[in-house]
């Protein structure tokens, strides 16, 4: 089986539609000759031609829009936002447009729109290159919100995002795009090459959207995480030798509800880890839909592992990351509590 | 604040109590402005497309000049049809919202022209992104009127299923776009529509309009960014109407420049038209949709009009413009002006409109019937109201299955208790 | 004391604060000379003058955008969204810059912007006239969040937010800004004037921001809720004579904790209730928020009462909107539960 | 897809292997392009301002035509000064970079004196709202480069804190604001800056700069808007240095027409300026600067300048553009023509020039000396990390003095384990 990164994952799931299907084209900075600033669409251009791998003026708004005018002529735009920290630009036109065309016009009219953009931090990009807006997307009806947290499911969930007639929200944590990474910011790199998920088919498959993945069984504790975190609660449940259940939630809506109130209730404790701001965040939902989804099988409060609510700091970036210590220490705080 | 303030705030040409003032309105002679051929370059459109005005209708109604559309007597008599329709039909439904029968309504009185013409101009696949003041557009391209009818009604036919307010239509079979709530947010997916014809190498072109007012949001500068930099086949109108609710076309950015000079800034050909002026519209439309069409790129078209009536129902416009306004308007009215051509050339006369008019006012009026046997706001047939649930998602998923669950839940409930 | 609807007691707000302090102007579409869509800013135009009340291009970006500018240069700018609904395509000046000034640059730099804007449904609006987007604004930081529920709080919380140096995005629940509504949308419409709160004083005063309101003590059950809601929350209980405690929370961001805390300590029940969606939404803060502070107090889980999450439709609103009979029956649900 | 497709996209010039060309770019002879008086109305302003180009030094160095700043030698001076105080800094901050003490840097070479002129030409008390590649605005109002490098240090004396990352500086006292990493936000809020100065009836004025990829976001769109309906006092600029990262300026639009020809059609003059001629530079900004200054309104500059280096730290030119492109760019480089300039005149020497170099070699040196003592990525001192809290909000609230609280329970907890 070949071995891959995220971004060769990702290059390789757009590829693959790109051949399958006439009417997928890519649209964003930079993307095309250049192949992206971090690479995920290198080659494509040459491959399928400046028509179908389109370069766009830095407009993310009118990214988003054309991509929608193009999804209704029946296209499968794929857009891509160079940085998440740069959707906002872009929010009307998903908001009050590619999340509800559908519904306004009774299903007559819907686009297909697929939105990849790299999120996260650690990355030492500051304010403005390290944002977890998923918070914001989640709360919309509409629009699906899916983050991978390894190059197997990238792939397999970007091939069913473009394949969904729904519009997807695609996040990609930049963080792990080289490596999984741990939570521990002094240990070296590793690459994705030793890691089983760094498997990858280089065929067409796909990882159904709305499923969340057990990655690890447990009886003492559920932790629910997405992305870089999937690793990182990984790795302090295994530090503080806790019989965690980790569940990689890959799509963040709708979300896979079923999946989690089985694991609650057999744990009956829960820690919701996320790097997105805490106040008003998305694992709000999750702290709420477990209480009300389990609550009689609850014995401690549903802790959050979250970014602070401040900016993302340039300088102490690993004080607002949520490092495995921070998460080490949730853990054993969760299972004290009575 | 020592000093005095000196921020400039563009005048309102006349506020209640004042005499109305159009002189801040350039127009030129009918048949003054040049022709140039659709596929000039840029460079070699003459300005006057921009700051002049293409008008074919002279003051005694004779077409004169290069842009008269030598249209036949019976595309002008649909034309005319078209227009009287939708005039018809917007004096019906406000009187409809009168009697409370709808919540809420707009009209396009005096702005028929800029919406009949263009559709007439168009093929039947070309893609059309209307504002909330095209409902002429609907009209040319044959919808019963009845259809309509029903999504203003949110009735069990409503092609909307109850989901929009009125007058927010769309229209698959005949290529109409949905109308959003959102201003301008058309305009960039008109291009992107574009884009996708020319990627897939078909020669479908695409139109939209929006108010000058409109034309402040980001969507304007995305949509001309994109549309300039691949040359999209789209046709992009600016219905310059004078008037955003409120404010003045000044407050838009209209007072030193008029809006079709936008175009070229961005390498994008304007043309300001006389909306009011049926066959200047249909002319300006063929010359852009002949230009998209051949891969020349896009136009910008800008039509001089006045919005007659108020913004919408909710609208009162005694309370800042001149009541003689409407009166004053210089390029007079869409309708009477085609009339009057035609019947100088002898292609129509005052019995055959009044015929007309009274046909019409029939029509509509069945429609109305029509579209009540589907329902109406106090009485039934209703829409199904589990379809509050559907489409928000192509499948539904599992918790908006529940949430309709508990919707039925608390219904039941509420019997019991 | 004159009585006042919230129309009149937020205009009598922004009367003062622009008599008091020449810094404060306006800005917003048909704001000046017309008085505003929803007449809050009526004749103020024409006694501070056309520079000091600002009608603005449709562009809700340069509102927001131009205002910070102002904000900067030593003004306190009020900026009008004609309606919620419309607030994003300013979202990227409000997310990424706004928010963010203060921090970014230490403190050196800061826009005291007020950003008003109706929100809410129950008015026939339908998709585009009717949306609550606050769990948006909630999420960020650098900003606060405010949603009065009456004439006397409306005026005070809008002095007080005028006068905050940190930015203040303020909703107006349109759904009573000439009157209370309870939830029952078949009973005649009641104005202010028979309210208490419908008594504002003509002079200045402020409503501190960041503190809730409990509006009716209880001992059986907590409400959360804002806005509209708070008289629906009141209706629900009394129609169903149970002893609740409802807390009108007028700031969303940064939330009183305390006072939640204390009343579901006492209470050992909450039921949760906006209008917006649920998924997501700031209610799932308040339930997270709830059971992190007060979990060995729950006798039950929080309840959520809210829109569903489906955009707002035109024809079915009253199935949609959180009214007495669902309130009613959440209370029903809670009191029962375990 | 049966068709062919037939979207244009636009040609960049020469991609890595072709051979530069510069065809594209219209370069008039310098002293061509008449100077109207800035109180000209827009009407009257002649195209050429927008089509031509604004050149002042001819091909041998000689100042020529009515654009001619007719600067003192100290001015002279100074300006090339601060052109080699940008271009020095930047040098030795990439070489910083490389050596891994900083996490990240943007150069401006070939761009100096877009920055550094406009700057000379405004007033102290004129507000900046620049974009991250005008660091000579920074350095020609006087900053000291050690400050500028505590930035990019984030170490103790960091005037963000450590919130930013390097190069998004800002300098309250010199009136340049906050550098967004979010492109084309400071356009409106210069020009909301401006409106503020024309409410409380201040003199002073605001300029903006952006890039021309940074042209195409909303923002632009915004500013353009608010700046021509309010006849703000404020200068914009587009430096269109040819590049976006990887794109070339005709995605960004600018096949077709120049930027600056984006301003007439809001009302608004353009002037399409030799970026890389300092004195013409000078010119255009004064002239703008006089015309806003007097309520005549605003002004938008193109500067047609060239990106000499990499985009930043984390790009490759040569993945993208022909090598050779920097060589053969047509319109030189700023600090040799200035230098050539001078000493055509006798008011420069070789000699002195580089003793010149020399020094500020020496500054920067002592300048990063100075900023490391303050600490650097690696060593102390740094900034106290609690103030990651601060100044979230002006009062810090609750919930955020829990959170680092927190915080440092988990500092303390992980000592323990
Ligand atoms: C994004 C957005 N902002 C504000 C509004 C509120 N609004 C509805 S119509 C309108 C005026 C539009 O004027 P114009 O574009 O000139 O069109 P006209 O009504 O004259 O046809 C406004 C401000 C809106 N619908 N959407
Ligand atoms: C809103 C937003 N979108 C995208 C980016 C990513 N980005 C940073 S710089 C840049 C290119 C800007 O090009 P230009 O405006 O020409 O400025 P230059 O770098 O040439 O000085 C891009 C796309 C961003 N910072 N912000
Ligand atoms: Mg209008
Ligand atoms: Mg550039």
């Amino acid at each position: 089986m070949p071995r891959m990164n995220m971004v060769q994952a990702l290059n390789s799931a757009m590829d693959i539609m790109l051949d399958r299907d006439q009417n997928v084209v890519l649209i964003g900075q930079d993307i095309g000759y250049f192949g992206g600033v971090f690479r995920c669409t290198d080659g494509l251009q040459r491959k399928y031609g400046e028509h179908r791998v389109i370069d766009a003026p830095i407009a993310e708004g009118g990214i988003v829009g054309s991509a929608i005018g193009m999804g209704v002529n029946g296209l499968r735009p794929v857009a891509e936002i160079q940085f998440a920290d740069y959707i906002y630009p872009g929010c009307d036109q998903i908001i009050s447009e590619l999340a509800r065309l559908r519904y306004r016009t009774a299903g007559d009219f819907y686009a297909p729109v697929t939105i990849r953009t790299p999120c996260g931090g650690g990355i030492r990009g500051g304010q403005t290159h390290s944002q977890s807006p998923e918070g914001i997307f989640t709360h919309l009806c509409g629009v699906k919100v899916v983050m991978p947290s390894n190059p197997y499911d990238a792939k397999g969930l970007l091939i069913a995002a473009i394949e969904d007639d729904d519009p997807v929200i695609f996040f990609e944590p930049k963080r792990i795009y080289n490596g999984p990474f741990d939570g521990e910011p002094d240990k070296p790199a590793v690459p994705w090459s030793n890691h089983e998920k760094g498997e990858v088919p280089s065929d067409y498959y796909t990882i159904p959207i709305g499923r969340a993945d057990v990655v690890r069984e447990g009886e003492e504790v559920t932790m629910l995480c997405y992305g870089t975190m999937v690793h990182v609660c990984l790795a302090a449940a295994q530090a503080m030798d806790v019989d965690a259940e980790v569940i990689d939630l890959r799509t963040l809506s709708p979300l896979d509800v079923e999946t989690i109130r089985q694991s609650v209730e057999k744990t009956g404790r829960c820690v919701v880890v996320h790097e997105a701001t805490r106040f008003s965040g998305y694992g709000a939902e999750l702290a709420a839909t477990v209480q009300e989804t389990c609550f009689y099988s609850l014995e401690a409060p549903i802790l959050r592992v979250t970014g602070w609510d401040t900016p993302y700091p340039h300088a102490f970036e690993w004080d607002y990351f949520p490092t495995k210590k921070r998460v080490s220490k949730a853990l054993e705080d969760v299972l004290e509590l009575a | 604040m020592s000093r005095k303030p000196r921020l400039h705030i563009p005048p309102a040409p006349a506020r209640p109590g004042a005499d109305p003032d159009f002189s801040y309105i350039d127009i030129v002679e009918a048949g003054s402005v040049p022709r140039p051929d659709p596929h000039t370059r840029l460079r070699e459109i003459p300005n006057s497309l921009i700051f002049d005005m293409v008008r074919v209708l002279d003051d005694a109604h004779a077409p004169v000049g290069p842009w008269d559309p030598q249209l036949d007597p019976e595309e002008l008599q649909a034309g005319l049809r078209f227009m009287l329709e939708t005039r018809l039909y917007d004096d019906h439904m406000l009187r409809m919202h009168r009697q409370g029968k709808i919540s809420f309504y707009m009209k396009s009185r005096g702005e028929e022209a800029v919406s009949v013409a263009a559709a007439m101009a168009l093929r039947p696949g070309d893609m059309l992104f209307p504002s909330y003041r095209n409902q002429g557009l609907q009209i040319s391209r044959g919808r019963n009127l009845a259809d309509l009818m029903n999504q203003c009604l949110s009735n069990s036919a409503d092609m909307c299923k109850g989901r929009q307010m009125p007058i927010m239509y769309h229209w698959r079979r005949g290529n109409i776009f949905s109308i959003s709530g959102n201003l301008t947010t058309q305009y960039p997916q008109a291009v992107g529509w574009a884009m996708a014809a020319a990627i897939k190498g078909e020669d479908d072109i695409a139109a939209s309009w929006i108010g000058e007012g409109s034309s402040a949001e980001a969507d304007f500068h995305h949509a001309m960014t994109f549309a300039a930099v691949y040359m999209a086949p789209v046709v992009l109108n600016i219905v310059n109407n004078q008037y955003a609710i409120s404010t003045f076309q000044g407050t838009a950015g209209g007072e030193r420049r008029p809006f079709a000079a936008r175009g070229p800034g961005y390498g994008i050909p304007g043309i300001r038209v006389d909306g009011n002026d049926f066959l200047a519209v249909y002319a300006a439309t063929t010359w852009a949709a002949e230009r998209a069409r051949a891969g020349t790129g896009p136009t910008l078209i800008e039509h001089v009009t006045y919005r007659v009536d108020a913004h919408s129902t909710s609208d009162d416009p005694s309370r800042y413009r001149s009541k003689a306004e409407p009166q004053a308007w210089p390029l007079g009215d869409p309708v009477e002006r085609l009339k009057a051509h035609m019947i100088k050339f002898g292609q129509w006369s005052e019995s055959r409109h009044e015929a007309l008019v009274a046909e019409i006012t029939e029509q509509v009026a069945s429609a109305w019937e029509e579209a009540c046997s589907y329902g109406t706001m106090a009485e039934g047939p209703f829409l199904d109201k589990n379809e509050l649930f559907e489409d928000v998602y192509r499948d539904m998923p599992t918790h908006l299955i529940q949430q309709r669950e508990q919707m039925l839940e608390v219904d039941r409930w509420g019997e019991e208790n």
